[in-house]
């Protein structure tokens, strides 16, 4: 999925995948936080986002 | 080719005499030159209808999504691989159907033709490598290797995988093709580039879904395109819902896509959104040495889980 | 703005200026009440005020007919109007849970402002039906436009219009009848015939009928004969098995009046979707007559 | 009416007279075919086409188009009640428009102009707009005008009809619009004689035909319940190619979509092909099989619509449909099995 994601023009850093067990919490902030860091360095997205329809 | 026609009619005949199945699926005739038109023959008087040449290129397997009826069906390789994607993916069943594979030696792209002779093509004749078209402007003669379709081009599966019958020997498959020349020279642009190329490719996307009825794996009864509870994508021209379409689509594809090339032909506005699958069939072949549809025994890459899979996190 | 529109800065005049009104644009009302009609709470009516007092004058409807509830971001849904043309001040509509929209409007509250377009569609025909005995027939949820055909024949200003008016109404069970203060009020009428059914019941107290429409309208509605109508609105597979119920007690295929249902956006003949043979079931219908029906194809 | 002569020398220095007064519109080149867009300005049509690929439906129908506005924040003192999006509806003239296009329109027109209601969105853009059409003396193999009740010079539904006289054009005024747009080239005024001959030789040069003389007489449920329909629809996709290309279909759906506080409903252009076109909120969908709806979509534009509005096909033969459809279902057999057929249903209904 992200190689696709990634051919198509979207910045490799917005999408991570995880596996964590629903008995991970630790892991899971941990993931979370390590991810929201990431893709705040990055800046918002410009692409993907989808505005005021461009249309007639 | 014209062997080919009779043998195919042999054949079909041969199977509804003996009651061996109750249709056979194969192309007639088209009102166009170059255009055939899918059909289905149910009596052996009706044969006569089947036709084969370079302008067969509709997925036939597309045709037997949740029939229940038994089958005959004309298959060329890539043909014969979605016909093995759809048993394993339960939509048809092995016993329902009789196999009538051909060799394929590649389909016609009939817009590098039209691209190249003078007002609209009139008629069009095949004789061994060789294709005659008539047009406004004269006559130009082409030979077939430089006006494939682009899949057929780099195509390494022209025998069919599957068969109960074979209209002829097989054909000697292509091993000197550069399958990912296209898909590699992508990869090498930088990400805003590879923005602005889809962004191009897709911009004259009318949403008319043809490339997604054309295309044998999309068979879900309702497309997430389609659904309304909830609504995943706007209905729109916006660029970025048509974006979201192409890219969901080729993603319900992934290591199913055998690169028949149905979804690029039947594009009313020649959109080449096959670049999409073949990245993903392309990730299949170099992360997991899996390509779509060669034989009933295995599962699909998507479908299994190995100790040894490529992906960190899953581990 | 392409590029060409902006370049093209020079000043047009209109070659002519016409004011079309644009059908699609939706009085705005406020929900005044909100009624739970049914135990299992997926009914329930809505009542609107206008909030321009002069739309209502422009809404002006005929029992039968339908219009679009237009929520803002959510979209619209064809319902049949519930409320009288005698009844003024406001319009109500009863609606079943079911889709998108009508699962927002069921969250809706008192107070809330949305938009309804209408009135859409052709009606019941009440010309036709002068002088005439008239027998309702109806199941479910689809009473609606039913209730504002009873109000408006029992309108003291109307009643001497029409001959006998019978009713058979029925619901899955008591509490899934609409409008049941009204019932019983009718029920006890002698200018109205009242044959109220459930298809099953375990409430002791239940003093109606139980059966489904078509076997209690076989046992309960009067011979059809020149001077008699039938009017049929309820599930598919109700009208299915009314049909021959009617035939067998006399009613023609013209005397019998329908109201069909399709899939509907604009209301107003132009989207093309609920097209069946060459009607349109949200302009020329959704009222047809049997005998028209039977003459197209059942696309509906 | 008038008729003036425009020196192909001076074809760019006359549109951009015309210019003046109207924004201007025509077929241009996008890679290897020919599509309707604005021209911008000193940008001239290309009208070395055939046809366009995309018929110039979106000129008065975009695919895509916003009717209302409205705003959700209950801050805002008219908040949930849509308003008419503002639009340009200042004059427009289409340069280039094919006749079977222009009857197109024409016919469209009877939907979306009723004495019951009109659709402002439609109507608007159409009435603002002066047609002028190209003769056409080249027509495609796939086209079959002249049997479907329009042809290479069919005047109906345009303003001024341009012909191509080598080097020059002559365009006659056919309403007082056309009239009023050739007023502005003020160039000389020539005669019509020259057309009457372009026309026959266009005429002759088109060979496809539809059969559809029996249509108007026929049972309309014995073609509904006909057999011939299972093999027609066999091959189709159910895609929308042939509805999305077609000058005269004109279906729509309604949508909203609201970003933060700000909503608009749209219409977006919609296919009975499309099997959601007409599925109920209960799931039941009266056309629920590709059968069903390939026969819609012919019984509507060769019966249905010859009954409701006694003016024909709905077809204006331009072909697009024949080229386009990605399995080469071909409206021109489809008719001829179902003009056989009427034939019949109708002695059938004499004999009895």
């Amino acid at each position: 999925m992200k190689n696709l994601l990634v051919t198509m023009g979207i910045d490799p850093d917005r999408l991570h995948f995880s596996w964590i067990s629903s008995a991970e919490s630790t892991k899971f902030v941990k993931v979370v936080n390590e991810i929201t860091a990431k893709v705040k360095a990055i800046g918002p997205n410009q692409r993907f986002v989808k505005k005021e329809a461009k249309v007639a | 080719m014209s062997t080919y026609t009779d043998k195919i009619r042999e054949i079909a005949q041969r199977l509804l005499k003996e009651c061996r199945v109750e249709m056979v699926i194969g192309f007639r005739q088209g009102s166009m030159p170059m255009m055939n038109e899918p059909c289905f023959v149910r009596k052996p008087e009706e044969v006569d209808r089947l036709v084969w040449d370079s302008n067969c290129g509709i997925n036939l397997a597309n045709y037997l999504t949740n029939r229940k009826e038994k089958i005959g069906i004309v298959a060329k390789g890539c043909d014969s691989r979605n016909i093995v994607t759809h048993i394993l993916e339960n939509k048809v069943k092995r016993e329902q159907l009789v196999i009538i594979g051909v060799p394929c030696q590649g389909m016609i792209d009939k817009r590098k033709i039209a691209a190249s002779i003078q007002g609209e093509i009139l008629a069009v004749s095949e004789t061994g490598g060789q294709i005659k078209v008539k047009s406004a402007g004269g006559e130009k003669s082409f030979n077939k290797n430089e006006v494939l379709q682009q899949n057929c081009s780099v195509c390494v599966h022209r025998n069919p995988v599957i068969h109960d019958e074979m209209v002829a020997a097989p054909v000697a498959e292509q091993t000197d093709v550069d399958q990912y020349a296209d898909v590699n020279a992508i990869e090498a642009m930088s990400t805003e580039e590879r923005w602005e190329f889809f962004e191009k490719l897709l911009a004259p996307c009318i949403r008319c879904y043809a490339c997604r009825n054309a295309c044998p794996l999309c068979y879900c009864p309702t497309c997430f395109v389609d659904e309304s509870k909830p609504q995943w994508v706007g209905k729109s021209q916006d660029p970025m819902d048509v974006r979201t379409f192409h890219f969901l689509r080729a993603f319900h594809c992934a290591g199913r896509c055998t690169d028949c090339g149905a979804c690029e032909r039947a594009c009313p506005v020649g959109i080449n959104m096959r670049l999409l699958t073949k990245k993903l069939n392309k990730d299949c072949l170099e992360l997991y040495g899996w390509q779509a549809g060669l034989n009933l025994d295995s599962r699909p890459a998507l479908d299994v889980y190995k100790a040894n899979d490529p992906e960190d996190f899953i581990h | 703005m392409s590029a060409a529109q902006a370049a093209s800065s020079v000043v047009k005049t209109p070659l002519r200026e016409e004011p079309v009104e644009n059908p699609y644009l939706p009085y705005p009302v406020r929900i005044d009440d909100i009624t739970v009609e049914s135990e299992d709470r997926n009914l329930k009516t809505f009542k609107f005020v206008f909030l321009n007092p002069d739309d209502e004058r422009k809404f002006a409807y005929n029992a039968g007919q339908f219009a679009e509830l237009s929520i803002a971001g959510v979209g619209e849904i064809p319902i049949g109007i519930a409320s009288s043309p005698v009844e003024k001040g406001f319009i109500k509509f009863t609606i079943n849970k079911a889709g998108v929209v009508t699962t927002h409007l069921h969250n809706m509250k008192v107070g809330d402002i949305m938009g309804v377009r209408g009135p859409l569609g052709n009606w019941y025909p009440w010309e036709m039906l002068e002088g005439k005995n008239v027998l309702i027939v109806g199941g479910g949820f689809a009473f609606t436009t039913l209730r504002s055909s009873i109000i408006y024949m029992l309108d003291p200003a109307n009643r001497k219009k029409f001959k006998n008016i019978s009713v058979v109404y029925g619901a899955r069970s008591p509490g899934m009848l609409l409008y049941k203060d009204e019932l019983i009020a009718w029920e006890k009428r002698d200018d109205i015939h009242m044959n109220i059914t459930v298809d099953s019941t375990n409430d002791p107290g239940w003093k109606y009928n139980v059966g489904f429409v078509p076997p209690i309208t076989e046992q309960k509605a009067p011979q059809g004969d020149a001077d008699s109508y039938a009017i049929v609105c309820g599930p598919p597979i109700m009208i299915k098995f009314t049909q021959p119920v009617l035939e067998k007690l006399g009613y023609d295929h013209d005397h019998i009046i329908l109201s069909l249902e399709n899939r509907m956006k604009c209301g107003i003949g132009m989207c093309g979707r609920c097209g069946i043979g060459r009607e349109l079931v949200c302009k020329d219908g959704p009222v047809f007559t049997l005998a028209q029906v039977n003459r197209t194809p059942k696309e509906y | 009416m008038k008729v003036i002569k425009i020196d192909k020398s001076q074809w760019s220095q006359t549109l951009e007279k015309i210019r003046g007064a109207y924004r201007l519109f025509g077929p241009v080149k996008e890679k290897t075919f020919h599509n309707f867009t604005e021209l911008s300005d000193g940008q001239s049509p290309d009208l070395a086409f055939q046809n366009t690929r995309l018929s110039p439906k979106s000129l008065v129908f975009p695919q895509s188009e916003v009717m209302l506005n409205y705003s959700l924040d209950e801050a805002d003192a008219d908040h949930h009640v849509p308003k008419e999006a503002p639009k340009d509806y200042s004059p427009r003239a289409v340069i280039g428009i094919r006749p079977c296009d222009a009857k197109a329109l024409a016919l469209v027109k009877m939907n979306f102009d009723t004495d019951q209601y009109k659709d402002p969105y439609w109507l608007n853009l159409y009435n603002a707009t002066t047609f002028v059409g190209l003769a056409c003396d080249a027509p495609c193999g796939t086209c079959f005008c002249t049997t479907a009740g329009c042809g290479p010079f069919s005047e109906e539904g345009l303003d001024v009809l341009l012909v191509d006289q080598n080097d020059h054009y002559v365009a006659k005024a056919l309403t007082d619009k056309g009239t009023q747009l050739l007023q502005k080239t003020g160039s000389k005024e020539t005669t019509a004689a020259a057309i009457e001959t372009a026309k026959i030789a266009a005429e002759a040069k088109i060979t496809a035909k539809i059969e559809t003389d029996n249509l108007r007489g026929a049972d309309m449920m014995a073609l509904y319940k006909a057999g011939l329909w299972e093999d027609i629809s066999f091959a189709c996709l159910n895609c929308g190619t042939c509805t999305f290309s077609c000058p005269t279909c004109w279906c729509f759906d309604i949508q909203d979509e609201v970003y933060r506080k700000k909503g608009v409903r749209m219409r977006n252009w919609d296919s009975c092909m499309f099997p959601i076109f007409s599925v109920h909120t209960t799931g039941h969908n009266p056309r629920d099989s590709k059968l069903s709806r390939v026969r819609q979509r012919f019984m509507h534009k060769l019966k249905y619509f010859v009954d409701k509005y006694d003016k024909g096909i709905m077809c204006v033969g331009c072909g697009r449909c024949v080229r386009q459809c990605p399995v080469n279902i071909d409206i021109r057999k489809v008719s001829a099995l179902m003009n056989q057929l009427g034939s019949e249903a109708r002695c059938a209904v004499k004999g009895s």
